[in-house]
């Protein structure tokens, strides 16, 4: 019964608030801030508990010590995002939805958990679909701006499709095997042309979701539309759940035919990495920008997709984990001086660090993991990225994304650029952030710090993960 | 716990006691305070390896520390010296002691600029100290990366252009290292055992042919990157036109010799075979940027250039001696490296006192300095006569070293590159001479000059250690080239064992 | 066996001076470090004469009765290879020895006289300061044990010459001329510094006691052909007489010798008279049991630079007006002859009669061109110019200096029984001996010789009086007493027995005067000073009609015959214009271009590459099915079969 | 009922209905009919499921399991769709799919 302890407190904290939300006066909406953080710290914390694995509903559900850490990342990366997104949520116009933000959040984090640990594909789409429905109510969040609903709709009906192109895959598959269950199906897995096509069409839907070229063009839209907590949420959490569930499926479902999604995988990383960095070159608003870096570092995630092996899982998940923190780092700083100042765009930030040293220097340090310099995090991922694709001996590929490397070491080098080279005769005032964001803030410095020279984390993950052979 | 650690802690404590202080005076003096602790561990050091050595430890390292980190990737904190990284290390400790005096009057945000300047002596530190290739690999670009801040902010010119160029050739570079570690790891146990970045560990393996032949370039221009290798250099001139005082003389002075120093240690050493097969296309472009360098810096009329593009000359001839792969041509290489390390350092420093003065880096626009400033000026024909090899002074015992070990080569090529090499000893004299003449003799051109003063105690402090740097070389050469043949044994070894008709 | 080790005191006493005085120089008075260079010296030359002594009389001779060449002091200073490090120390054989002796008496000499020469000048400090790193290189070069301890010392030698002609350093054509002077001599150098590379590979050492060892290893070694029928041996030699050509101003690198009197006077009666500008010919002597045995074509290649550059010197300076050029084409001209009479020598017993002729010429050359250097410098402290034109008549006023000065014409035009005319006569007697055409070579030009000086003598002493600022007046004792003493050596140095000391094979052997050879050359002298009074003693338009006379030809001597012009063009135009400026731009524009072009032609596509976002949502699916399409379309392709 | 229709035919029918959804996802300007083109797609994964299930595999019943919940699904897709319509509506007075392109480049 505890093995769905995830999922069940999250339910259980989404009742809470729901509830409250109900009993509480207009007057007070602002009251269930804080509950909800603590709450949400608390379900986090309590996920650390030791747990014993083990399957439900005859395998639909499938709790592992691997899905529990999954799990558990993502709880991080909620939190963080609630601690950031509390400056915003009392803005003005946000204060009759303030409950709403979370129960929203939760929910998808909810589907998003489902997802994570199913073992069938039912699971899963109910799993998928619930972690994205609510992230277009999310997006569609300001409703007096036609970006934000502009934004929703894009995102709605893309997923829509996506999620119409993957059933029709799921359902050939089940015409080939005639079973759901990740288990059964797995040796049925045969390369036949059906499932050839099945798995295309799975893998465009997922693509999506993890917004790959060519399925990614969404992605900068929705990200400049929505706010920008929405936006980080976006970026991280759903982004960093679909990729745990791919690998997962492809490492167990489609293990038989890993040399054929290989090859796919081959061919999309180098579009993604290339194209990614290449249109986000000339980006000017932030979360535009940090959209298209983003669709570069899921490129950069594949590297390790396809090293195929345990090294390789445990790889795409600790950058995933260095990632979570990097870009909440940046989206945080952005978020704050949006909030403040509806400032977005990359020369507005021009002098920033004259002003307010402090968020310039976590911005700094956040594109800095990005770009993968050491001592930050986001060194070591790339670099066991890399070193997970060599060792399936893609030393090409490894050599295109290093490349690619140094090309987003440019842009990113450009808003550095703008905060601490630049001198602007307005630049953004100075502010003082309220305590929330600091917090959060702290939170992503630290991870980006500490998990590159905490090893433990690495070897952590490497001893749950699996790979194919 | 070994002496070797302290080169990481004190510059981590420096800048926490930078970031802690209160004004731009005690940030000063904390990098002051910082730095000399730095430098005297690093004579210690000097003195403790050769007490060793003294006293019959022929061990291949010294000073050995070995942490495990990454298990499973088995990544070490592995570090040791030999005699080549003592001499770096004690170089980079004089340079960076000079430099914190030299930029003594950085006004706009001191403690960021130390910090940063900290953080980059600290990667290189880390740099020398480590064996253990992927933690080499992060302080190298640890080393790297402040340099845009530091060119970035306090530079002058068109300072954005030269740091972006900068740091994304570097960058570039530092990818193609990174392919050619990570293809070193994978090969690094070809009879079983457990996979290594241990450079020492996998200098006792032979890495297949074919794979040292795939891998020497990467490692190789990517290396010869940072160490200026024609033609691609051109990040050298703009960037140290760009750079502040201090950011020059560390980044020509230690920085660009990090190039040199992986080639040696890294890309040969390793791949010793290919190295063989290839090194012959390194050796062209390598003799090209000697001369070219050198004639290339005739022209320039920017003081910053023209050391600029002497130090691609320089720096050329230290590719240049690695890869004539014997004894005394790779001793040379070392001691080329110190020595220029100093003597560049010198010539930012003293260009960077008289462009504070001045305030102009044309030559055309100076003259008769020596009137005015005669510390400055005599330092500067010092540093010049030093730069073109001249006895008494580091840069003639590396010259002399390397021409003479080329020379071991028996073939026409190697010959006849050596002669080329060799001839670049006269137009540096040109050069040297027409910026003495130009710059500090002859009548003053311009009469505001005049009234301005002549160098105050801190630069005094900061020329003066490395003129005395380069004059104990100079005079006394036979400690430390003996210390660094030590340190070479091993490398030399594997390399007559890949071809035996070496002479050594 | 005696002890000679003190001698390294002969090095460290100057290495001492130049540090003290030019770091603390500037605390006391100026004076202080001109009495204390000068005391310097006197202890060294003191020395000098004992070791001399010491050696030549005291010490017992080798076995087969020749002066042993001995190590005083070794030490080791860098290890290169296995087989060749570099040492430290000084040697001790004759002509080391005849050099200590030179040296110091006239760099003694020169320290005394500049006291007053220079006194008053800024910078006067710095002058002796330089001056002792001078002597201090300079006898560093002669002691040598190594050839490339000779190199090292070599190149200090050049950059305190460098520092001493550029003394005056706000004059540009003092600058100017002192970088000519170094980086011609920096050129040469470069074929020094190849030749060794060459001799220490194929002899495996750079020692000169195992070098010039006749039966030793080195010597049989590197005679291989290397290049153009050459033996390997015989390149190395060419390739370092190359450097000592360049030193001693032989053409065609003599162009920085003439500049180089920009310098202050005495610096160029030691530096650019008595004893840097020999190191050439010292070189030479050093190496030559190489040169006589091993490299015959080498030598011949010294004996015809030599005679040319003897010659070509003399015409020139027939036609000069600057007193100091003359003397430097004078000195130019004599060590031509000296390098001609290497050049004509064998090795051994009385083959070895002009290696031992041009020592000696060396030696007496030191004497008398010295004292014309500083006697032509106490004419221009007294009349401050040095252009013949404003000089006349000077005799009545300068008695001491014009007595001192015609001993010193007397003696270089080879006058017996003057220091010259010993020299001379054997220099041509080894010359008459090898070839005939080169004999009367050297005929004409000690006839040109004894012509201008006496052209020099008359035109300053003679004619009548130009009208001064003030009357010129005799300088103070420091300034005379030198000259008394080098004129002194002017005319005795020429009795010493030279050949009983220094020879080829370091064998004594007897040198006696042939008259068949001594009276023609005395003649000839004796010609050249008869014209030479025709010609200037008063007034005359002789002179300008015979300049017309010959034309073009004394045009073009006037003119130096257009080598630095040549040089100028090769340099300025050629180097700097045609192949510095053209690397720079290249620099600029194609390799730097490069690496921009990548990065601007990335942005570009960028740039471009955006527009494929409409915003258009069905645009963005069209996209994502497309992609689905090609996908299948691609991979059903690929696996199916 | 249905005795006798191969499962080609249930699967040629799906296929259309896919493609017909697709293309009128791609052609339609109004925000309604292209949710309802998604409706078609999501409905041809239906009847594939179902036939599959009928035809191939009658003894489990995932296939109808997962049609019904992909049914409920769509429902609430398109609640939230339509309500985001709505919201556009109220904004912009029109739906016209073109018109949304705001943010673009």
């Amino acid at each position: 019964m505890l093995i769905m302890r995830h999922e069940l407190l999250l339910i259980v904290i989404t009742v809470i608030l729901l509830i409250v939300e109900i009993f509480l006066p207009d007057s007070q909406k602002r009251k269930i801030i804080l509950p909800a953080i603590l709450l949400m710290t608390c379900v986090t914390v309590v996920g650390f508990l030791p747990e014993t694995p083990g399957i439900l509903f005859g395998g639909m559900y499938q709790s592992t010590q691997l899905s529990m850490m999954l799990k558990n990342i993502l709880n991080i990366g909620v939190l963080i995002i609630f601690i950031q997104s509390v400056d915003w949520l009392k803005q003005e116009q946000n204060k009759q939805k303030i409950s709403e933000f979370f129960l929203l959040m939760l929910s998808t984090l909810i589907g998003m958990n489902y997802m994570i640990s199913a073992g069938d594909f039912l699971m899963f789409y109910i799993g998928l679909e619930l972690a994205t429905i609510p992230v277009a109510a999310l997006a569609a969040w300001e409703r007096m701006k036609e970006k934000s609903a502009e934004a929703g709709v894009k995102l709605i009906f893309i997923s829509a499709l996506s999620s119409g192109i993957l059933l029709y895959g799921l359902s050939m598959i089940y015409g080939t095997t005639g079973t759901m269950y990740f288990a059964d199906i797995a040796p049925l897995i045969t390369g036949a042309p059906l499932q050839v096509l099945a798995f295309i069409f799975f893998f465009a839907g997922m693509a999506f979701k993890i917004s790959l070229v060519p399925f990614h063009l969404w992605t900068a839209d929705v990200y400049e539309g929505a706010p920008v907590n929405v936006t980080s949420y976006l970026s991280v959490i759903s982004k960093g759940a679909a990729v745990f569930i791919f690998t997962i499926i492809l490492y167990t479902v489609f293990a038989k035919i890993a040399v054929m999604w290989s090859e796919v995988l081959y061919v999309i990383t180098i579009l993604t990495i290339t194209i990614g960095n290449l249109f986000a070159m000339r980006q000017q608003n932030l979360k535009r920008f940090l959209a298209f870096s983003s669709i570069a570092q899921a490129g950069f995630i594949l590297l390790g997709i396809i090293g195929q092996s345990q090294l390789g899982m445990t790889t795409v998940i600790y950058f995933a984990l260095v990632y979570i923190f990097s870009n909440l780092g940046a989206f945080g700083v952005v978020g704050i001086i949006s909030n403040r100042t509806g400032k977005e765009n990359i020369n507005d930030y021009d002098g920033l660090y004259r002003t307010n040293p402090n968020l310039s220097l976590v911005m700094m340090l956040a594109l800095f993991s990005l770009a993968g310099i050491p001592p930050l995090a986001g060194f070591f991922g790339k670099f066991f990225l890399f070193t997970a694709a060599a060792k399936q001996g893609y030393y090409i590929l490894v050599l295109i994304a290093l490349v690619n490397t140094i090309i987003s070491l440019y842009y990113y080098l450009l808003v550095i650029k703008a905060m601490l080279l630049n001198n602007s005769d307005q630049p953004i005032a100075a502010f003082k952030s309220d305590g929330y964001t600091r917090l959060g803030l702290l939170l992503c410095v630290a991870g980006m710090v500490i998990i590159g020279f905490a090893s433990s984390v690495y070897e952590m993950v490497y001893h749950l993960s699996y790979g194919l052979f | 716990m070994s002496i070797l650690t302290l080169f990481i802690i004190i510059p981590v404590l420096t800048v926490i006691g930078i970031l802690l202080s209160k004004n731009h005076m005690q940030v000063k003096w904390v990098a002051v305070v910082g730095m000399s602790l730095q430098l005297l561990s690093a004579i210690s050091l000097i003195f403790l390896y050769l007490a060793q050595r003294k006293a019959g430890n022929m061990a291949e390292v010294l000073f050995v520390q070995d942490y495990v980190w990454y298990q499973t990737l088995n990544i070490h904190f592995y570090v040791g010296v030999d005699g080549v990284s003592v001499a770096m290390i004690g170089l980079t400790a004089l340079v960076v002691f000079a430099g914190i005096f030299a930029s003594w009057d950085i006004v706009d945000l001191p403690r960021e600029f130390f910090t940063s300047l900290i953080l980059l002596a600290t990667g290189v530190f880390g740099f020398f100290i480590c064996l253990d290739l992927f933690t080499m690999f992060l302080f190298y670009e640890l080393a790297v990366i402040p340099m845009y801040l530091l060119i970035g902010i306090w530079g002058s010119g068109p300072r954005h252009y030269s740091a972006m160029k900068l740091t994304l050739m570097l960058m570039g570079g530092s990818a193609f290292i990174l392919l050619g570690i990570i293809g070193i790891y994978f090969n690094s146990a070809p009879n079983g055992g457990p996979l290594t970045f241990d450079l020492i560990r996998i200098s006792k393996e032979h890495i297949p042919l074919n794979v040292q032949l795939f891998l020497f370039p990467f490692l190789f221009v990517g290396f010869g990157v940072l160490g200026a290798m024609f033609p691609f250099h051109t990040w050298s001139p703009d960037g140290h036109a760009s750079a502040p005082t201090a950011v020059s003389m560390l980044h020509a002075g230690v920085l660009m010799k990090l190039g040199g120093y992986g080639c040696y240690r890294v890309a040969v050493f390793l791949l010793p075979d290919a190295a063989h097969q290839l090194g012959w296309i390194f050796l062209i472009l390598a003799t090209i940027g000697v001369i070219y360098g050198a004639l290339g810096a005739i022209w320039q009329k920017d003081l910053k250039y023209i050391n600029a593009y002497s130090s691609v000359s320089h720096c050329a001839l230290v590719l240049f001696a690695i890869l004539m792969f014997n004894q005394t041509a790779m001793n040379g290489a070392i001691m080329q490296m110190i020595s220029h390390g100093i003597m560049t350092a010198l010539f930012f420093a003293l260009i960077g006192m008289i462009y504070g003065r001045t305030h102009t880096r044309f030559i055309n626009e100076m003259g008769g300095l020596m009137k005015v400033m005669p510390f400055l000026a005599v330092a500067y024909v010092i540093a010049g006569l030093a730069s073109l090899g001249l006895p008494g002074f580091s840069g003639f015992v590396a010259e002399m070293t390397i021409f003479v070990g080329a020379f071991q080569n028996v073939d026409t090529f190697h010959r006849v590159a050596t002669i080329i090499a060799a001839s670049s000893i006269v137009v540096t004299a040109v050069y040297v001479l027409r910026v003495v003449g130009i710059l500090l003799l002859g009548k003053i051109k311009n009469e505001h000059f005049e009234v301005l003063p002549d160098a105050r105690w801190y630069d005094k402090i900061s020329v003066v250690a490395l003129i005395f740097g380069i004059t104990l070389i100079g005079v006394a050469p036979l400690w430390l080239s003996d210390m660094i043949s030590q340190g070479l044994g091993p490398i030399v070894h594997r390399l007559i064992a890949a071809a035996p008709l070496l002479i050594k | 066996m005696i002890d000679f080790s003190y001698t390294i005191w002969i090095l460290l006493i100057p290495l001492f001076m130049f540090v003290v005085v030019g770091l603390f120089g500037n605390r006391f008075k100026p004076i202080v470090s001109g009495i204390a260079g000068t005391s310097g010296l006197f202890v060294m030359w003191v020395l000098s004469l004992v070791t001399a002594y010491k050696y030549f009389f005291v010490l017992e001779k080798a076995a087969d009765g020749s002066f042993q060449k001995l190590l005083a002091v070794n030490i080791r200073w860098l290890n290169l290879t296995d087989k060749l490090h570099i040492d430290m120390g000084v040697l001790l054989d004759p002509i080391s020895i005849m050099m200590l002796i030179v040296i110091t008496t006239v760099s003694f000499m020169v320290h005394l006289y500049s006291i007053g020469y220079m006194d008053g000048e800024k910078g006067f400090m710095r002058f002796f300061a330089t001056l002792s790193l001078f002597s201090f290189s300079m006898l560093g070069l002669v002691v040598a044990t190594n050839i490339f301890q000779m190199y090292i010392f070599w190149e200090l030698v050049g950059v305190s010459s460098y520092l001493l002609i550029g003394f005056y350093y706000t004059k540009d054509s003092a600058v100017s001329a002192s970088k000519k002077a170094f980086i011609v001599t920096r050129f040469a150098d470069l074929g020094f510094l190849i030749g060794i590379l060459m001799l220490s590979f194929s002899a495996g050492t750079f020692d000169f006691l195992s070098l010039t060892d006749i039966h030793g290893p080195a010597m049989s070694s590197g005679s291989g052909v290397m290049f153009l029928g050459l033996s390997t041996m015989t390149w190395s030699m060419i390739f370092i007489f190359m450097g000592g050509a360049g030193k001693s101003a032989m053409f065609p690198l003599h162009i920085w010798l003439p500049d180089a009197m920009e310098g202050p006077t005495p610096v160029s009666a030691l530096i650019h008279a008595a004893t840097m500008v020999v190191a050439g010919v010292y070189l030479v002597a050093r190496l030559f049991p190489i040169y006589a045995l091993k490299a015959p074509v080498a030598l011949d290649v010294v004996m015809y630079v030599g005679a040319f550059s003897s010659i070509f010197a003399a015409v020139i300076a027939c036609t000069q007006f600057d007193i100091k050029r003359v003397l430097a084409y004078s000195t130019m001209s004599q060590i031509g002859m000296m390098m001609f009479a290497l050049g004509v020598s064998g090795y051994g017993g009385h083959e070895g009669l002009g290696y031992m002729a041009s020592m000696f010429h060396l030696f007496t050359h030191a004497f008398f061109k010295a004292l014309l250097f500083l006697a032509a410098g106490a004419i221009i402290h007294a009349v401050h110019s040095n252009v013949m034109n404003d000089m006349g008549g000077l005799r009545k006023h300068l008695p001491i200096t014009h007595a001192t000065f015609l001993i010193a014409c007397l003696a270089i035009a080879g006058i017996p029984p003057l220091a010259g005319f010993f020299s001379k006569d054997e220099i041509l007697a080894a010359g008459h001996e090898k070839s005939l055409m080169l004999y009367w070579v050297e005929m004409i030009v000690s006839g040109l010789t004894a012509f201008y000086m006496f052209r020099l003598y008359y035109s300053i002493f003679w004619g009548k009086d130009q009208h001064y600022h003030h009357t010129p007046h005799e300088a103070s004792w420091t300034m005379t007493v030198p000259l008394m003493f080098l004129a002194v050596g002017a005319l005795l140095a020429g009795l010493i027995p030279f050949s009983m000391f220094v020879s080829s094979d370091r064998m004594p052997f007897m040198s006696h005067i042939e008259l068949g050879i001594a009276i023609p050359a005395v003649l000839v002298g004796l010609f050249g000073i008869i014209l030479a009074t025709i010609f200037y003693r008063k007034e005359t338009t002789i002179p300008d009609q015979v300049f017309n006379a010959l034309g073009g030809f004394s045009r073009a001597a006037y003119r130096k015959f257009y080598i630095d012009e040549v040089y100028l063009f090769i340099t300025k135009k050629i180097i700097f214009n045609y192949v510095s400026r053209p690397i720079a731009w290249f620099d600029r524009h194609v390799v730097d271009g490069a690496m921009n072009g990548v990065a601007y032609v990335t942005n570009e596509t960028s740039e471009r590459m955006k527009r494929f976002q409409s915003g258009q949502l069905q645009q963005y699916a069209l996209v994502l099915v497309s992609g689905v399409v090609l996908l299948t379309l691609l991979f059903t392709y690929l696996w199916t079969n | 009922m249905f005795e006798g229709v191969p499962l080609q035919w249930f699967l040629i029918t799906g296929t259309i209905m896919f493609f017909v959804g697709i293309y009128g996802f791609l052609v339609r300007k109004n925000l309604i009919t292209i949710l309802m083109s998604t409706e078609l797609i999501l409905n041809s994964v239906n009847i594939n499921f179902v036939a599959f299930n009928k035809i191939l595999y009658p003894t489990h019943l995932e296939g109808m399991f997962f049609a019904v919940f992909i049914i409920a699904v769509a429902a609430a897709e398109a609640s939230v769709a339509i309500a985001i319509i709505i919201n556009i509506y109220r904004r912009l007075i029109n739906i016209d799919v073109e018109k949304m392109n705001e943010m673009k480049y």
